[in-house]
């Protein structure tokens, strides 16, 4: 069955609430302002609407109130809307949510959603455009959660919402929407914490994760008209890091590109370069490559952002310096 | 309100219809796609820019929020640069970094607009405590809508201004709708001037749809700013006669509503009312077809303007002063 | 002597020992990091809690011990987790900042001023959706100044869920209140309601001295909280104790004496004056003039406290350091990876 | 005469005052000296206008210090521990970094935030963390971290000269360390990473309080006849990355460490710069050493089970070695 990315969070979704009557909508603009892809959640909205709560434009009280509920029994998810919004949550999801079951040693739990529709969208300019899984993947407790591919939509939305028994943050890239993946109802879920090998190779492997997987798997096709074989890394989550994954490519094809929206400095790929530094020196036979956004405010004109998008041009041109081409 | 002269009225109606033919030629790019990103306009809410912003100097600093365009223009921004800033050209008041949500042109001392509800709402307390120990009459204005009254930011600031008697005027545009949602469903509280009073600030609510109503109010409570009784809380009632961004179908409107929407527009109130004083309709007519000429000059040339050089993309992240500037550009 | 006033007691000196028991640990270098003692504000926590349930979520701050042990927590567990042991409720882990008891309904403690109130809020949203249980969040007037604070009241009262706010002020005795000039907070508001009564939220003041006021008032709240009347405000106006300075406690005049009931008095100033407005002694006093109890039911009273306390006070310091390896469990729940 | 960690910071931030009038000082009981008496007695010479008592409104405040910025005041704010910076996040991120670049060089927000990081014990989960890296992520932002009380006393006056935000961290372990202050002691550079201690074997990359840890770590090392560098970067933001390819081409390893967690941490970044700038450099994979992925808990001896010290950075070191 092929499905968007939209169409399988929306299901994941309904068929979560069907699933669990704890599951509860706290906001609910899912889809932001894509009014194709706000279309797919009118099954919810026609069967579930007593558990989809409204929410003034109070971000850390509402982030507050889905930890409290959590510990309490229920199952929410906070919609806090465009990602950028999570820093007026910063408090109550870092300083609240990560550290309960930490404090409590053990007593309390805290199995709530955050949701953030986040990344470079185009023209949401410096205050609409954030990628905060570099900064949230610091904060020990709170699992990332980067889908890339619909099917993961699919999934890791679906077992957030009815499995996850810890605070989660559920990335969801804009300009994600329209891509299509195969999802087969009888295959099990890749686990949790697993990275998914998108494409096999032998040349060079392309660390990708949410947005910049599409953009890698395009990367590789291009690259094999050339006869160069890249092996396409999806992260799926950024907490928990799949480390095993990356270093046995790594070990494979000893060169390696990672393509991140975070900004360079600090970043997730930073994390990942150090791990390749740290445990795959000896297997590495190049220096390993970012493909990232500089350090600057993403601005609004769109040839400046074009500028520093993370771009399928930019993800082949880093493969084939690594390669010495 | 009958003390302004017919030359300040007749400035007031070309004001309003500034910034209705400006947002008018946001909208229609916006159809055709060529303004990025999500413009929000002020369509049907203009009167409470003009009517504010007639009191203030150019000392006096402003900020808005992503709902901008008016508070901008009454202020006295160039027009070609503000349209430039909102299609992101090198010519734009902020070179194509900011865009409609964040416009500023210190010129006129037009200090922010942010595209965060409530974020600018203790960054204007900041401005009025800078102008309070610099001992100077200027004062802070912040536009805020109701929506920003659930951010806890905006009770933070009202505690803050209260207790430091600051030199602040808030102004709610209360349009009744927080995003998507009508206010009835955000809050139980009618009228945001309510939240006024427990922090000893005076307040007052107003029908923000009548240009010369929010000129009056404006100005007596921005002299007793000026005189030192502390800060002021005006909150305009109006109607956001747009959605809450350009191509917003607002599917939340009955037809009723809409068919409602023309009885409040502020220009027309404002149409009606020199008529009554003698104008005849011709004069305002000419009046309002010459700024829409002058309008889409101004949007002619802005579209031709050009877009930014991607190579200055590393600029202004820091200060000139900023020793890592060069590392930063050279390392990215 | 009533059962009512006898329980009353207890609690109250309960929370009274134990209190000077954490600061005679922290005097003898026991206690590690700073930490609040609740002296002055017992009557609160016993009055509220005696009209709660089982079911009902409770939230407090980093002034946490009274609300625990009203509510039935181990004194010793208590004090174990205070000291880092490893018997503590946390196994050493939140110490008395974030001291919680899950069982009790007391899931988790912020230190961030304000923080508990959206969690509060929060487990109220889980209480109307199952269909019992309210919550109830204790908080000091610094709360007020938090944004946080702010947006828990609005979204309490658009969703409408059962919760009662109880903001416990300890500022300055409230006959001498003068608008903005709260000195541990600062704030304009002279009565700390208005504020709660402009969003729409009905809100009360309650004097805080005065256990038997106490409990009809939270009695009466409680019961209109948890017949759907949707969230209640009250203020509860305390007298700082003057042990309670800027860094850490200390007991001025020692250890709180019976015989201060009965006409002696301790020999700092200061303590002599609060005397008049500390709940503990005010109610005994009430007590004694109706009749309702003598000296010796107090003194047995104080003295099976005083066993208790030692007991738990022995019970922490028996308790173990925790493993190193402790130190890695529990920043993650036990959890299935797929679906 | 020796002063301490605090006195030193007053110092710096009296002498600033008496320097530049448009400085103000503003935070949660400030007046009265903050919650470890940094402010303390400033009140009386620059009056309360200068120093000012604030609500514990973190948002409002640090919003509050950031419009002040931009017309024309150069606020220097304390946030009491970085802990609670979290509930400034809205203005430190998407308001104070972008206003220069949203405004098209336009606005300037020349404001410090002070504020404190790390473990000492019995402080827990909300208290004790080392936040320092969300920051050195947002550009706009400049962040420094000095390892002792001369050096905070130039950082903190440069710090107050620049023209763009700039967080200024203290560490919680190093507020009773003292130290003399030369004569003549003025601003110090920012940007410039310092060689606390030269060696030859092996680089040790800190700051901030690790600082100390690591020369402590290099004194035993010394005893085994293993010779280290220490270098103390001193501003996170700029990172000065010449000097530290510098030293790795001579001693070709490489240990970082840090307080805050080691998940993508300062160590993260400075082990992929150097990854790919060094690659030819290094004799041996880079050695990262931080705080296990874990909350800092309360008990003392769960503390000191997660926190590196210098055991660690010699563990780390003699592996790297071997």
């Amino acid at each position: 069955m092929k499905i968007t990315f939209a169409e399988g969070l929306a299901q994941a979704i309904y068929e979560a609430m069907a699933a669990d009557s704890r599951v509860v909508l706290i906001g609910s603009s899912f889809m932001g302002l894509n009014m194709t892809a706000r279309k797919l959640m009118e099954p919810a909205v026609r069967d579930y609407s007593d558990r989809m709560l409204v929410t003034p434009i109070s971000e850390l009280a509402l982030a507050g109130a889905g930890i409290g509920a959590a510990m309490c029994g229920q199952r929410p998810v906070v919609d806090l809307g465009t990602g950028s919004f999570i820093f007026q949550a910063f408090a109550q999801v870092v300083n609240e949510a990560a550290n309960i079951h930490y404090m409590s040693g053990g007593q309390s739990k805290a199995p709530v959603t955050f949701y953030c529709l986040a990344g470079m969208r185009g023209m949401g300019a410096a205050q609409h455009s954030h990628r905060t899984q570099a900064m949230l993947g610091q904060v020990p407790g709170l699992q990332i959660l980067t889908p890339g591919g619909a099917d993961d939509a699919y999934q890791l939305m679906k077992w957030s919402l009815l499995k996850s028994q810890n605070p989660t943050v559920f990335i969801c890239h804009s300009l994600l929407f329209t891509e299509t993946s195969e999802l087969d109802p009888n295959e099990p879920m890749l686990p949790v914490g697993r990275a998914r090998i998108r494409r096999q190779g032998s040349d060079v492997s392309i660390i990708a994760s949410s947005i910049t997987v599409p953009r890698a798997m395009a990367a590789a096709e291009l690259l094999e008209k050339q006869g160069i074989f890249a092996e396409v890394v999806d992260l799926r989550t950024v907490v928990p890091l799949d480390r095993e994954t990356i270093l046995k490519s790594v070990a494979k094809t000893g060169r390696a590109v990672i393509a991140d929206e975070c900004h360079k400095s600090f970043g997730v790929a930073a994390e990942i370069a150090a791990t390749l530094a740290e445990d795959g020196l000896s297997f590495l036979k190049a220096p390993v490559r970012r493909v990232v956004v500089p350090d600057v405010p993403i601005p609004f004109s769109q040839s400046l952002e074009e500028e520093l998008t993370v771009s399928t041009e930019k993800i082949v041109a880093a493969a084939l310096q690594v390669l010495g081409r | 309100m009958t003390d302004l002269s017919l030359k300040m009225l007749h400035r007031f109606y070309e004001q309003l219809w500034q910034i209705r033919f400006f947002e008018g030629h946001v909208q229609r790019l916006a159809a055709s796609g060529e303004v990025p990103g999500f413009p929000h306009l002020s369509t049907g809410q203009e009167a409470v820019a003009v009517g504010v912003c007639a009191n203030l100097t150019e000392g006096d600093m402003l900020f808005s929020g992503h709902r901008a365009h008016g508070h901008v223009l009454a202020k006295g921004s160039d027009p070609y640069a503000t349209f430039c800033e909102v299609i992101g050209r090198q010519d734009g008041l902020c070179q194509g970094r900011g865009g409609s949500m964040h416009l500023v042109d210190v010129s006129t001392g037009m200090l922010g607009a942010t595209g965060v509800v409530a974020g600018n709402l203790s960054l204007a307390a900041g401005a009025a405590w800078a102008a309070q120990v610099a001992n100077k009459e200027k004062i802070a204005v912040v536009f805020f809508g109701d929506g920003a009254t659930g951010s806890g930011v905006f009770h933070e600031t009202l505690n803050l201004a209260g207790l430091w008697q600051l030199p602040l005027l808030f102004v709610c545009e209360n349009n009744g709708m927080a995003e998507f949602t009508g206010r009835e469903e955000h809050s139980d509280v009618a009228k945001v001037s309510a939240f006024a009073a427990p922090y000893g600030i005076s307040a007052q609510t107003i029908d923000g749809n009548d240009v010369l109503v929010v000129n009056a109010a404006a100005r007596s409570a921005i002299q007793g700013i000026r005189a030192g009784s502390g800060p002021y809380l005006l909150e305009c009632m109006t109607y956001r006669m747009a959605g809450h961004y350009v191509g917003d179908a607002q599917h939340y409107r009955s037809k009723e509503e809409m068919a409602t929407m023309k009885e409040k527009d502020p220009i027309e109130r404002l149409r009606l009312h020199l008529l009554a004083k003698g104008d005849s309709a011709e004069e305002l007519e000419a009046i309002m077809q010459r700024v829409k000429a002058e309008m889409t000059a101004v949007v002619d040339r802005a579209r031709k303007a050009a877009h930014p050089d991607p190579a200055t993309v590393m600029d202004y992240v820091y200060s000139a002063d900023f020793p890592g500037r060069e590392e930063n550009a050279k390392w990215n | 002597m009533s059962a009512n006033v006898s329980s009353n007691l207890a609690a109250m000196l309960k929370i009274r020992r134990f209190e000077e028991q954490c600061i005679a640990m922290a005097r003898a270098g026991k206690l590690p990091g700073h930490y609040h003692v609740y002296i002055g504000q017992e009557a609160t926590a016993v009055a509220a809690c005696a009209a709660l349930k089982p079911e009902d979520f409770l939230f407090s701050t980093w002034r946490n011990h009274g609300h625990l042990l009203a509510r039935g927590a181990s004194p010793g567990k208590m004090l174990a987790e205070i000291l880092g042991r490893s018997g503590g409720y946390a196994g050493g882990k939140s110490g008395t900042l974030h001291l919680s008891a899950n069982d009790l309904g007391m899931p988790t403690t912020s230190a961030l001023v304000g923080g508990s109130l959206p969690l509060a809020t929060g487990a109220a949203l889980a209480c109307k959706r199952q269909g019992k249980g309210i919550a109830v969040a204790f908080f000091g007037d610094a709360g007020l100044e938090e944004g946080a604070f702010y947006e828990s009241m609005i979204i309490a009262q658009v969703w409408q869920v059962p919760i009662l706010f109880v903001c416990e002020n300890n500022s300055i005795p409230p006959k001498d209140r003068k608008r903005g000039q709260y000195t541990s907070s600062t704030l304009p508001a002279q009565r700390l309601g208005d504020v709660t009564q402009s969003l729409q939220i009905p809100s009360e003041a309650v004097d805080g001295t005065d256990l038997t006021a106490m409990e009809e008032c939270f009695k009466r709240l409680t019961a209109e909280v948890r017949n759907g009347g949707g969230p209640r405000f009250v203020e509860v106006c305390c007298s700082r104790w003057p042990g309670n300075i800027m860094t850490w406690p200390e007991l001025p005049g020692g250890d709180w004496q019976i015989d201060w009931a009965f006409g002696g008095k301790p020999d700092v100033d200061a303590m002599v004056a609060w005397l008049s407005s500390d709940p503990l002694s005010l109610y005994l006093k009430k007590q004694l003039a109706a009749g309702a109890l003598d000296r010796t039911q107090i003194e047995a009273i104080d003295a099976a406290v005083k066993k208790e306390m030692t007991g738990a006070a022995q019970f922490a310091l028996d308790s173990a350091f925790p493993e190193a390896s402790e130190a890695y469990r529990h920043v993650f729940a036990a959890q299935e990876s797929a679906l | 005469m020796e002063l301490t960690f605090i006195d030193i910071i007053r110092r710096a931030l009296d002498e600033e005052m008496d320097r530049d009038a448009a400085i103000y000082l503003l935070g949660e009981d400030v007046a009265a000296g903050g919650a470890f008496g940094v402010t303390k007695g400033l009140v009386d010479k620059h009056g309360t206008n200068r120093v000012k008592n604030t609500p514990i409104s973190e948002a409002a405040i640090t919003g509050m210090a950031t419009g002040a910025a931009l017309c024309g005041l150069r606020p220097v704010l304390e946030i009491m521990f970085i802990d609670f910076a979290t509930l400034a996040m809205d203005c430190l991120v998407n308001q104070a970094a972008k206003y220069r670049y949203m405004s098209g060089g336009q606005l300037s927000v020349p404001m410090v935030v002070r504020t404190q990081v790390g473990a000492a014990g019995g402080a827990a989960a909300q208290h004790s963390q080392s936040l320092e890296s969300w920051f050195i992520h947002v550009p706009g932002l400049i962040v420094v971290a000095p390892s002792s009380p001369v050096e905070a006393y130039g950082l903190l006056k440069s710090a107050i000269r620049l023209s763009d935000p700039v967080l200024f961290i203290e560490h919680k372990r190093l507020y009773a360390m003292k130290e003399d202050l030369p004569e003549g002691a003025g601003p110090l550079p920012i940007g410039q990473a310092r060689v606390a201690r030269a060696g030859k074997d092996v680089t040790i990359i800190v700051y901030s309080a690790m600082v100390r840890t690591a020369l402590a770590a290099a004194d035993n090392l010394a005893k085994e006849g293993i010779s280290c560098e220490v270098i103390d970067l001193r501003t996170l933001v700029p990172l000065d990355i010449e000097t530290l390819l510098k030293s790795v081409t001579k001693t070709r390893r490489v240990v970082i460490a840090h307080e805050a967690v080691e998940v993508g941490g300062v160590g993260a970044e400075i082990a992929a710069r150097l990854g790919s700038l060094a690659f030819e450099e290094l004799d041996a994979p880079i050695v990262r050493v931080g705080c296990p992925f874990a909350p800092i808990p309360f008990a003392p001896e769960l503390e000191k089970a997660l926190l590196p010290g210098s055991r660690e950075i010699e563990k780390a070191v003699r592996e790297l070695i071997a």
